[in-house]
């Protein structure tokens, strides 16, 4: 097991080789010089060359690669910002916890609606619990979700006065946000645990359980449930993943200084080393956040655990 | 229909010895599983089937009998040994050969209902080997021919447009038989073919293949776990266990004589429907087959049976010939036979 | 017969799905005898499961539904009782052991654990240590070693799960036992080790039991009382001898013997039956064997026949009209 | 020898499908729907000219709904009834059209790794696990601001977005399916590699890549009006959904219906084929239906 | 939410925080390396430069410069410094402090179009420094303002810092406090400034990068001072400001671009006809009402002349709205039933102010039966492209200058920057045009600057290849407890403000 989980995160090396490569690559595509954008337009083309030779924007793009990866694996260093000349670093940090907060928030928030509603669901087919809160979870999942915050906005924070329409300077910034970027991930979460209890439900085991005597609400919670958690904790994985770029809107919306929206505004001044080191971030933390639901996976359910031990290396 | 006896194919097959059909050397399958273990699913197999013959293999769940099948027909590639067809080595030959080859070797599987694509109509089904090999010019003859195969193992015609699901698991296996028989083969690998069968559809089929073997001159290895089926359709038996061959005879041989312990008690753990042996005893083997990943030297039967010694865990018995075409491979065997 | 523990008496059960109407059992009449087995034999889709599934109430809810008969446990109707009595009954007074082994399991908890459900679900007040002690009981009964249980089923061969789910179904020691296929998938050397087990346990306790299978091998070696079923309806039932020795059969029955191969005579062709189990959906009008039969006469296509009894020995078949004695009580017809 | 007994119908499984599918009261609805849609889509120019649609009146902007314009007029004057009608073309075709060209890359991607296996599996998924590391966004900026805001880079770029769902999907699948006896007994009468993909796996794994691609367009639709909002999308002034209700943004507080019916449009478009891929899934695979 | 608002008003004026927005993060402290107008208005409460701008009136007055004498060469500006200005961090300003400042900007290509004219500065004494230019050069007040001056020390001290963390390097009224680049700056008032400590003591800028947000944050009393407040929410902003709210015309001016040297469509665009008749068929307002929801002002002219004294008012073509004149020409040309002439180019947001004239110009240019697309790109593309004259026609915006001599980067071939129309060996009289240029920032006399430029810009609107079409206003709102005197478009200062 633990093997497994190190061979996982030495996996990360490759990884950010393949996302930094990536990053280049792309940029190297795209149009624009970072000393364009930083001097203005009003300055002279030699002036333009000479910041970008600087900055070390104009070498060929595999050195730029292997001088990127050589200062960060040798000295631990993810450059300085082209267009703010802060180190990349601090200057991402911040935001990327503010990122990571959100989307932490999103993915509680998305489990705790959809998953129970999915659930009872499941439970009461064809009732009401059924049908409402699944036609609901179909017109959620079909808007927007700047639509669903904009509407959020114009609802708690115009016309309600309740919560503050920008910033993260205190925890009611963080509602309006995570509400915008978790209610569709949670009308998925809400059918995806609906299928995958109706599933469970009819497996063999539950059927001994009730021939054991057991009362419904054991079949459920005990036997049923935590054999569909499977399907749903990768779906909750995939989720964060998704969210973490999917922040993006809200960032914007919100006016919030995420990590995402940062790397949205730099590409236009082609500040490759913040968007690379933001990709990254994001990369890492989205291979841990799949290597942590395998873990879970490990965790609910032994026979997976089992195969991990038996992987050696 | 073919009027035949019992006696009159062994003889046949007994006064037939010249070159063996099908013949294995060594055949070898070892599955690399996750992580770098060995899972032993075929280990040293020689099996020679001469034409007309049909080979009856038996042996537990998981002791890699349709392993076997599968690695004659290269169907998995084998680990290491041979496979003679006719004579000639085919282990090595090309893909583009081996599938030129493969309209002499067919399989039949077990489960009709997996082994048929159910998005293809019946006559399609059985059509398509003739299609891939091009063996007839036209669609129209292909699919002529298809149809008299539907006549020759009894399926009605009127199915030819039907889906696999729409059919039971009788049907469903013909259609399965008449796809092996489209190319003429020489060579039928039946890995389990009547074990998802109801009794009483698993009598229909099992006429069905004997009839044929008789009118088509097949030669068939005949995969089961079912021992009263396998003494029914074989000349010949090998009993496997843990991807060994314990015990190779004639099917009346082993049934009367059989000597690896493990034989012994596969025979005896048959619940016969018979209420005279109602109180009898099951002979039992205690514990179960053990897990063929990375074993280590020694009898794979060692640990179940009753008659281990010191030698048994430490050294590999051989298959030896204890009696004319008999072989087993025990210690205890060889050692009575010593003695004797 | 001696005092029923059992008594099921012309139940009926459809599967109602939005296409078709499955009539899956048609009025059938099973009796078992205190500490006696009843084997129940048939092809797959005779309604074997079905009927095993309508004693406990455990049909599928949305589809299955009994449409008449009761099912009589000591004398109470079962199907009479609410959620609530009926979860007394399952488990403490009857248990059932699944086909499948390999999927009657939760795999993702520990068999102790899913042995001590069964357990506190029925003896509530047991302590911590009681259940423990009952837990290693059960498993040394079935043959598996007690330290063993923190295991999870994965761990297990099919061979020890079959003996899990028995220790289970044992473990509040019920007087009924429903044992549905318990061996069919397990391996012949496996499936005498169980037969062998559930045999020994079912003398020792003294458990009544209803043994479904086709193979009528593992009946030979069980049962007291066989009946055999096709297409939702007992076609013959009886003792053991009655069935194995006695000179009358239905010809289904007849059937199925000639389609074993026989270990001990070699046969150049087996007596297959031809053609295939009725539509389930659109069973039909006369004798539901007759489109099989081959001692099919007209009478047979028209008209269902009833049941002829012997002592122990019942019939439903033209050819028997009149030929074995009809019981005076129980000789009402039987109609649907 | 007479051929009579042999046709060549292959409906019965698609009547089958149909028949469960017709019995999900939602996907019926959600087809109804979705027909409606795009025969309105279809006959755009019969509903409303197109040049009701791009002409501008500004002396007449941003009027509610009234008789003469259904939906009110937006910030240029111009129809709005119009601008949906017409609007829907081109998202439900960059919709339609990307969903294709990634289900084609991505199954291609995923039938080769799921077949082979080993290493050329190992690479592909590889190489897609940190392709996929990377934000989606991130490819839709850079392919939009190198090659500029039109149809054909926004479908590369959605495209670019969504394969990756196709590679693991029907990778899986064609490892469920390729473990199947009958890709076997292909293998066994002789079929190659190609073929036995092409006509075995493949058609096997539709099932699951329809309705994988049904709820996929409807994730496309929101993803391209979020690209728009983020200023990614189709260039002005063609009218296209996402672009509409970004440029009603502004607007939201003053003329709420210049973001209520774009709105509703790709709801109820995403609705509905959500609605029908459900359906889909339900009917496709039996074992759902209790 | 609610809930700081109301903290905020309990508080004494003393304590009071404004609270206004920036409209995007601010990369950097230091004045010098962020130079987008938004950085710019806040870096006006923390640097002071030796002019200042007045917006209200139009032009410059000294600000740190006490008294400046100009040399009969008209090269050498003696410039006497304020006394007794004192720098935030307390060190007293010196003459040795604007030398290096001005040297820190003249090495920077940011200031490239402010200090190319300048020779060398040179400190006289402690309070005096002589800047002398390499040729006469008028329009020098914008550099005087553009360049601010900042602490020598407090620069050296924070090294490569400076910029990236709180300094007190100013002369200004307001130093910054705490600086998070994402979200917020603080600034507190410099109770030693020069010209006496300010009423209001502590800011906030507050990154809200979205409008809506930003408007809904004024309405909720989150924000105390918005300019730039979106057009489209000003009736509501009206309202919710009460009396306080000002629409103040910018000196931003949206412009429209023809590339006669565009080869698409066989050069269509090199005919003088064409050209024209594009022109007389722009109508600004419809430009106006998309662009600006009718609250901009359509203009003839390269700057508003009430801002910028030496701005032409009369004398050359304004290309009135005539559609017909346009179909007219376009027949003249040739192009009877109508023609295409490419894409017309901007950038910005797909939702912008130049995205929506582009379309307006679209459809305009449809009316007189011109076909053409529209395209909007990331600026990073576009600019260049401009630039490189790889255009047919584009929409862009030049801004804040109070000097005609800004248009020298638009017509001079030497400029930097901005010169999407290559004048230079084209058909029209670029040499007179670059001779012009350099004409009108020869002398002081306003008249005989306003002379030349009228020339100049009657040449430009001949040739039909630039035409002003609006210039931009500044919507202003404010809280109702705030004073902030007259309201200006730009460099509002918070020193002249206080709480009521
Ligand atoms: N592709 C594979 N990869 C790894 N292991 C395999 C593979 N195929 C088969 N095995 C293993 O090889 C062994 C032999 O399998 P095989 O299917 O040949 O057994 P069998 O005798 O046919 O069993 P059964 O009666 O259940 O069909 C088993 O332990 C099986 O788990
Ligand atoms: N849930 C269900 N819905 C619809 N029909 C069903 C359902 N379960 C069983 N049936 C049908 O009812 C009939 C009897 O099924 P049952 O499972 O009782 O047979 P069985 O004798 O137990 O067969 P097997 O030997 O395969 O277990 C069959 O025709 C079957 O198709
Ligand atoms: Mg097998
Ligand atoms: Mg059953």
């Amino acid at each position: 097991m633990y093997r497994y989980i190190i061979k996982r995160i030495l996996f990360l090396i490759p990884t950010v080789l393949g996302v930094v490569f990536i990053i280049y690559f792309v940029m190297n595509i795209t149009p624009g010089d970072p000393a364009r954008a930083m001097l203005g337009s009003s300055a002279p083309q030699a002036d333009i060359d000479k910041l970008n030779h600087e900055l070390g924007y104009d070498l060929p793009f595999l050195q730029k690669y292997f001088n990127y990866i050589y200062n960060m694996v040798v000295k631990q260093d993810f450059g300085i910002s082209y267009f703010t000349r802060q180190s990349v670093f601090a200057e991402i940090w911040p935001r990327y916890i503010v990122t990571i907060n959100l989307a932490l928030m999103g993915v509680v928030l998305s489990s705790v609606i959809g998953i129970p509603l999915g659930i009872y669901a499941a439970v009461k087919q064809y009732s009401l619990w059924d049908t409402v809160p699944s036609i609901f979870a179909f017109l959620i999942a079909a808007v927007p979700s700047f639509v669903l915050g904009m509407i959020l906005l114009f609802v708690f924070s115009l016309k309600l006065n309740l919560l503050p329409s920008y910033g993260i300077t205190s925890f009611s910034n963080y509602i309006m946000p995570a509400l915008t970027i978790s209610i569709p991930p949670a009308a998925m979460n809400l059918r995806f645990t609906k299928s995958s209890m109706l599933e469970s439900i009819r497996q063999d085991f539950v059927r001994t359980a009730r021939a054991k005597g057991a009362p419904e609400k054991i079949v459920i919670w005990k036997h049923a449930l935590k054999n569909a958690m499977l399907p749903i904790i990768t779906n909750i994985g995939l989720n964060l993943g998704m969210l973490i770029a999917g922040a993006v809107v809200a960032e914007k919306l919100f006016s919030i200084p995420g990590i995402g929206s940062l790397i949205v505004d730099r590409i236009t001044y082609k500040d490759e080393p913040v968007i690379i080191a933001g990709t990254i971030l994001i990369a890492v933390c989205f291979t841990i956040v799949m290597l942590m639901v395998d873990v879970i996976y490990a965790y609910i359910d032994p026979r997976i655990k089992a195969k991990y031990a038996r992987m050696k290396g | 229909m073919a009027n035949y006896v019992g006696t009159s194919r062994r003889e046949k097959v007994k006064n037939n010895k010249s070159t063996p059909l099908i013949e294995t050397i060594g055949l070898r399958k070892l599955f690399k599983l996750n992580g770098g273990a060995r899972l032993h699913a075929v280990d040293g197999i020689n099996l020679k089937i001469y034409p007309g013959e049909t080979v009856g293999v038996v042996g537990e769940s998981g002791c890699g009998k349709s392993t076997l099948g599968r690695t004659i027909l290269r169907l998995i590639e084998p680990t290491s040994g041979q496979i003679l067809y006719n004579g000639s080595d085919i282990t090595k030959i090309s893909a583009g050969k081996m599938r030129e080859m493969r309209k002499d070797l067919q399989i039949i599987f077990q489960d009709p209902y997996s082994s048929i694509d159910p998005r293809k109509s019946v006559i399609d089904i059985i059509a398509e080997y003739m299609f891939i090999h091009k063996v007839y010019k036209n669609k129209i003859d292909t699919y002529n021919r298809a149809a008299e195969l539907m006549d020759l193992v009894g399926l009605a015609r009127r199915y030819s447009s039907s889906y696999a699901h729409e059919l039971d698991g009788g049907r469903r296996q013909r259609i399965g038989i008449a796809r092996a028989l489209s190319l003429n083969p020489k060579f039928i690998v039946c890995d389990e073919p009547v074990s998802a069968l109801d009794v009483s559809i698993q009598a229909q089929i099992l006429n069905l293949l004997m009839d044929l073997e008789e009118e088509l001159g097949l030669t068939y290895m005949f995969v089961t776990h079912n021992l009263s089926v396998v003494k029914h359709i074989s000349t010949k038996i090998m009993v496997m266990y843990l991807g060994k061959c314990v015990e190779m005879a004639s099917s009346d041989e082993l049934f009367q004589n059989p000597m690896h312990p493990y034989t012994k008690a596969l025979l005896k753990a048959i619940p016969e429907p018979d209420i005279s042996k109602r109180d009898e005893e099951f002979a039992l083997i205690k514990g179960e087959v053990s897990s063929p990943i990375n074993v280590k030297p020694g009898c794979r039967f060692a640990k179940r049976c009753d008659f281990c010694f010191d030698r048994c865990i430490q050294e590999d018995p051989n298959l030896t010939e204890v009696s004319y075409e008999h072989f087993v491979s025990c210690f205890l065997v060889e050692k009575n036979k010593v003695e004797k | 017969m001696n005092e029923l523990i059992l008594d099921i008496d012309d139940l009926s059960v459809i599967y109602k799905t939005d296409l078709e109407t499955v009539k899956a059992v048609n009025g059938i009449n099973l009796k078992i005898g205190k500490g006696k087995t009843l084997g129940l034999v048939g092809e797959t889709g005779a309604g074997k499961t079905t009927t095993a599934l309508s004693i406990l109430k455990l049909l599928p809810e949305n589809t299955g539904k009994v449409t008449s008969g009761n099912v009589k446990f000591e004398g109470t109707n079962l199907l009479e009782m609410n959620e609530h009595e009926i979860r007394e009954i399952r488990g403490g007074q009857i248990a059932m052991v699944f086909q499948d082994p390999m999927t009657s399991l939760n795999p993702v908890m520990t068999v102790g654990d899913q042995i001590a459900e069964a357990i506190i679900m029925h003896n509530e007040g047991l302590s911590k240590g009681e259940i423990e002690k009952r837990i290693d009981e059960k498993l040394t009964m079935v043959g598996i070693l007690p330290s063993r249980k923190t295991e999870y089923p994965h761990q297990f061969s099919g061979g020890m799960k079959q003996r899990v789910v028995i220790a289970m179904a044992l473990a509040c020691e019920p007087k009924l036992l429903i044992a549905d296929e318990p061996t069919t998938a397990l391996d012949v050397t496996i499936q005498a080790q169980v037969l062998m087990m559930i045999k020994e346990l079912r003398n020792r306790l003294g458990t009544s039991m209803l043994m479904i299978t086709h193979d009528l091998g593992v009946v030979a070696k069980i049962c007291d009382d066989v009946a055999v079923m096709y297409a939702g309806e007992i076609v013959e039932a009886g003792t053991v001898h009655d069935i194995f020795l006695g000179e009358d059969h239905h010809p289904y029955t007849e059937g199925l013997f000639g389609s074993i191969p026989n270990l001990s005579s070699r046969t150049k062709r087996l007596n297959s039956i031809p053609g295939l189990m009725p539509d389930p959906t659109n069973l039909p009008e006369g004798c539901i064997f007759a489109p099989r039969c081959k001692y099919c006469m007209d009478i047979c296509i028209r008209v269902h026949p009833n049941t002829v009894f012997d002592e122990t020995h019942s019939l439903k078949c033209h050819l028997f009209d009149g030929k074995l004695r009809r019981d005076k009580q129980e000789g009402k017809s039987e109609k649907q | 020898m007479r051929n009579s007994g042999i046709s060549f119908k292959k409906q019965s499984q698609t009547k089958e499908i149909w028949r469960r599918f017709k019995k999900s009261k939602g996907a019926v609805i959600g087809l109804v729907m979705l027909v409606i849609i795009l025969m309105i889509l279809l006959f755009a120019d019969f509903i409303a000219p197109y040049t009701a649609a791009t002409k501008q009146n500004l002396a007449n902007k941003l009027q509610g709904p009234s008789l003469a314009h259904l939906f009110g007029t937006d910030s240029y004057g111009r129809d709005v009834f119009a601008r949906i009608v017409h609007g829907g073309r081109t998202s439900i075709l960059i919709a339609i059209l990307s969903t294709i060209s990634s289900c084609i890359i991505g199954s291609a991607l995923g039938a080769i790794a799921g077949y082979f296996g080993g290493k050329i599996d190992s690479i592909i998924m590889r190489s897609l696990d940190i392709f996929m590391s990377v934000p989606d966004i991130l490819f839709t900026m850079a392919v939009v601001f190198a090659l500029g805001a039109n149809f054909v880079n926004l479908l590369v770029a959605l495209t670019l977005a969504y394969f990756t769902n196709y590679v693991r999907l029907v990778r899986s699948q064609v490892l469920n399916l390729a473990e199947l006896d009958y890709v076997e007994a292909a293998r066994a009468g002789g079929a190659s590699s190609a073929r036995i993909i092409a006509s075995h796996i493949l058609p096997n794994a539709m099932g699951v890549i329809i309705v994988n691609t049904t709820l996929n367009v409807s994730k496309i639709i929101l993803y391209e009006s979020t690209l728009s909002f983020l200023g990614l999308g189709m260039p002005p002034p063609a009218p296209e959904w996402g672009l509409m209700l970004s440029e009603a943004r502004e607007f939201m507080r003053t003329s709420p219906h210049l973001l209520f019916f774009p709105a509703m449009a790709i709801v109820l478009t995403a609705c509905s084929v959500n609605l029908i891929g459900d359906g889909l899934r339900d009917a496709l695979d039996p074992h759902l239906k209790s | 939410a609610g809930n700081s608002v109301s903290q905020n008003d309990n508080l004494s004026p003393e304590e009071r925080t404004i609270r206004l927005r920036v409209n995007d993060s601010i990369p950097s402290l230091d004045w010098e390396q962020s130079t987008s107008l938004r950085a710019v208005k806040v870096w006006h409460q923390m640097f002071e430069g030796l002019y200042g701008m007045d917006e209200a009136k139009g032009g410059y007055y000294k600000e740190l410069a006490k008294e400046v004498s100009l040399s009969d060469n008209q090269k050498e500006y003696t410039i006497t410094l304020q006394d007794g200005v004192k720098f935030q961090n307390g060190e007293v300003m010196k003459a040795s402090d604007v030398v290096f400042s001005y040297e820190r900007a003249m090495k920077n290509p940011r200031f490239n179009y402010v200090t190319s004219m300048i020779e060398d500065v040179v400190e006289i004494n402690d309070n005096t420094v002589k800047i002398t230019l390499k040729t006469p050069f008028s329009a020098i007040d914008h550099t005087f303002f553009s360049i601010k001056i900042s602490s020598e020390k407090e620069v050296l001290e924070q090294g490569d810092k400076f910029g990236t963390i709180p300094h007190k390097a100013g002369t200004g009224p307001y130093y910054v406090t705490e600086y998070n680049v994402a979200t917020d700056i603080k600034l507190n008032a410099f109770e030693d400034y020069w010209r006496g400590s300010p009423a209001i003591k502590k800011i906030e800028y507050r990154v809200i990068s979205d409008d809506a947000a930003a408007v809904i944050a004024f309405e909720n009393h989150e924000l105390d001072y918005l300019e730039d407040a979106p057009l489209t929410d000003w009736e509501s902003l009206v309202k919710a400001s009460g009396e306080n709210h000002s629409l103040t015309k910018g000196n931003d001016v949206l412009f429209l671009g023809v590339n006669y040297l565009s080869p698409t469509n066989n050069n269509i665009l090199v005919n003088d006809k064409v050209r024209q008749a594009i022109f007389y068929a722009v109508n600004k307002k419809d430009m106006n009402s998309a662009a600006c929801n009718g609250y901009g002002v359509e203009t003839p002219y390269y700057m508003p002349p009430e801002y910028v004294a030496t701005s032409p008012k009369d004398g050359f073509e304004t290309y009135e709205y005539n559609p017909e004149k346009a179909k007219l020409l376009l027949a003249e040309a040739g192009y009877p039933d109508g023609v295409d002439v490419g894409t017309i180019l901007t950038y910005g947001a797909s939702t912008g102010d130049k995205a929506k004239m582009a379309q307006v110009l679209q459809a305009n240019l449809a009316d007189v039966g011109i076909t053409s697309a529209v395209s909007v790109m990331e600026s990073a593309v576009v600019l260049p492209r401009l630039y490189d004259q790889d255009y047919d026609i584009c929409i862009y915006a030049d801004s804040n200058n109070f000097d005609f001599n800004n248009i020298r980067q638009m017509v001079h071939s030497e400029s930097v920057g901005m010169y999407i129309v290559k004048y230079k060996d084209g058909p029209f009289n670029w040499k007179r045009l670059e001779e012009l240029v350099d004409l009108g920032v020869s002398t002081s006399n306003v008249d005989e600057r306003v002379g030349y430029y009228r020339e100049l810009w009657s040449i430009t609107m001949d040739s039909a290849t630039l035409l002003p079409c609006l210039s931009k206003p500044v919507p202003t709102v404010w809280a109702s407890n705030l004073e902030i005197g007259t309201p200006v478009p730009s460099f509002y200062k918070i020193r002249t403000f206080s709480w009521k």
